[in-house]
């Protein structure tokens, strides 16, 4: 097998985890496109007043379209939204990096803030699937 | 002749920027923060410290490159920069000008000595550059230097290697000494460290990873240069990889430096803070 | 597994598209320049030459990339890229379909492989690009294969030496060696041979030159990827310089390699026209 | 001398050329900005109609744009114009490279043809000013 391959095999392994490859780039690219149009405040009007008469105008599938609207990022990971571009979706919700962690993690704001105040997620047991380490 | 003996790394975390925009830098959560950078803020600028220019390591995320295109190494040659709009309006900071000749040299001579660069002169920047420049700099009315915006693309698999990062330092270096201006230059990496802010693992950080990743910026480079990629997903979080950009500015040095100051936190917002002040040892 | 059997190299003056979309390829000027094309013609559409899929390594004219941004290498992953208004609208061929599997494959391998390779998805192609395309396959309604358009900049200097375009080449073929589909992958090197298009000296052509660096792509490699930026502008004219794209393809084939067909004619608009079609030797 | 300053100063020496380097590029951006955007319809039409009122919103010198109205591409790429952007201009004006190069050349267009069906410009002679060779 060639480094690539090994490469995004490994990356695989890591559990909680979506690498934003080539796969993912080509499956999510209007995700992605649609994400940064929010960039521009004349666009994040449009969006606030009507979300779905938004999205008509972006080839995405139906189920990505339901994801954004559901603001169900794991899901948007799986269907090839990245991290830095969904970002434009909670920031024009006016939300952080915190809540849309907490959200991706299943924990609550508060469980999540308290959880990184003592030292953040341990990386013991958070290696690997397959090691369980 | 250009002269660069400093290099210095910082994580970029957009609450960072945010915390100093709403001059919240006394709160319990920042005070921890900000009070790592007293030193360097002070240190910086003492008239033989103070940078006339600095090449600012950094990488976008998703604000001046969409998907339309994605360069690995970016370098910023226009006159100046606008701070971005990530979502909420652009930060209220300087724009960020840069030291076009020093920048225009610098490409030129990456690209000759076989760096694939792509020159860049439109690309409004985002917190990657701006909040390495408030914590060392504060809220000046215009920055204290020239800046050089050198772009990493750390967001679209595969990105560059560690060991490619470090030689595109070396090669930044050489370029340096070779212009032809009595000019103080500094080298800034920036992002990391551990951070995860995707999935059900976000939320991770290794702190033990990281300090041994400081403690070797002096210690052992040669261990650094070689970390592939999967140790910095599985060991720091999907955006520890971020820190292949310190590794361009530890490359610009020389092989043997000092730390001159040191700062690790957490958290800041979902990551640990990392800051290193490193001088060339004669 | 893909195959990677046989190079082209060929010039992609503007004015040779204008005369294949106004049907003059039989007016005296036009008929020797399309002349040297119908051997190639009837060859690649023959079953056991015709390519499943083309890297086509090409350089923009100030038609996707303005001075905003200027990659080195860039490489084209989207599903589809459509011919540029070069200013009197777009040329009446078909769109080009990518085969962005095989695009994406080359990126990766490429980049793990040291090249700072921009990606670009949004890219209109000029006559770099198409005029190639017409001068193998004609006027069909949709292109016979799928096409990997890969960019480099031979306009803004510094541009890449011929040594760094050989070994893209030669990092390009790894790629392609390795990517497990049965796929026929032919790679086309374009632009060149001899032109400058501006200043008192337009017009320069070199023949002999040209002739020589035609016979060493098949006699003595080592001197071509050696040959310095200045020597192409010196002798060949100012944007000679485009035959460092020529080494690209070289670079991907292997080390011995036989001459099928060859075409030299003087002058196509402003240009020495030359094309070769190359067989790995087994 | 390093490799860049080197091959900069070789290049100065070819006689009749201009490379576009990073000093042109600075100088002419603008140039090549307004040149390229020409290669939409709409902005051909707004060019065509009053050239000088195109110009105003580009922030060229007055040398620059004194010498886009004189088509005079000489002293275009003297002043960081790079002719494939320069290209726009005269592809609007209908005109080919060959009508361009004519012109730059100092030649009338059926002179310049005659010496391309001819083989072209010689390079003996037009290899360095300081060889003269
Ligand atoms: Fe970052
Ligand atoms: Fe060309």
């Amino acid at each position: 097998m060639n480094r690539r391959d090994t490469f995004f095999r490994q990356a695989e392994d890591i559990p909680g985890t979506t690498l934003f490859t080539s796969g993912k780039a080509r499956q999510g690219y209007w995700i992605n496109q649609f994400s940064m149009s929010l960039m521009k405040p004349e666009n994040r009007k449009k969006w606030r007043a009507d979300e779905k008469k938004y999205l008509e105008d972006w080839p995405m599938t139906a189920e990505q379209k339901d994801a954004v609207l559901a603001r169900d990022y794991n899901r948007l990971l799986e269907l090839g939204g990245n991290i830095y571009y969904l970002a434009k979706i909670f920031s024009t919700d006016g939300l952080s990096f915190v809540h849309a962690a907490s959200a991706m993690t299943g924990m609550s704001v508060e469980d999540y803030k308290a959880m990184m105040m003592a030292g953040g997620r341990p990386v013991e047991g958070n290696r690997s699937i397959r090691e369980g380490n | 002749m250009a002269d660069l003996q400093y290099g210095i790394a910082c994580s970029h975390v957009p609450l960072i920027g945010v915390g100093a925009d709403q001059n919240r830098e006394d709160d319990p959560y920042f005070a921890p923060i900000f009070a790592g950078f007293d030193w360097t803020r002070q240190w910086i600028m003492k008239p033989e410290n103070r940078p006339d220019a600095v090449i600012l390591v950094f990488n976008d995320h998703a604000s001046a490159f969409s998907q339309e295109i994605i360069p690995t190494f970016a370098i910023g040659c226009a006159d100046e920069f606008q701070p971005a709009d990530e979502g909420w309006g652009p930060r209220p900071v300087p724009v960020v000008k840069n030291h076009p000749e020093l920048a225009w040299h610098v490409a030129e001579n990456l690209i000759m000595d076989d760096f694939d660069m792509t020159i860049v002169n439109d690309m409004p920047v985002d917190h990657g550059l701006t909040v390495p420049l408030t914590v060392m700099f504060n809220k000046p009315d215009s920055w204290p230097c020239r800046v050089v915006p050198l772009m990493v693309n750390v967001v679209t698999y595969p990105v560059p290697s560690g060991e490619r990062c470090w030689k595109l330092g070396e090669s930044i270096r050489r370029a340096v000494d070779g212009f032809n201006e009595d000019l103080n230059v500094q080298i800034w990496g920036t992002g990391g460290m551990s951070h995860q802010l995707q999935g059900p693992r976000a939320g991770l950080i290794n702190a033990e990873w990281d300090r041994k990743f400081l403690d070797d910026m002096t210690e052992d480079t040669d261990r650094l240069r070689k970390i592939p990629h999967i140790e910095y997903l599985r060991e720091t979080g999907s955006e520890g990889i971020e820190m292949v950009m310190w590794l361009v500015m530890r490359g610009a040095l020389d092989p043997q430096v000092k730390e001159l100051h040191r700062h690790y936190h957490v958290p800041a917002s979902n990551t640990a803070l990392g800051h290193i002040v490193l001088e060339n040892v004669q």
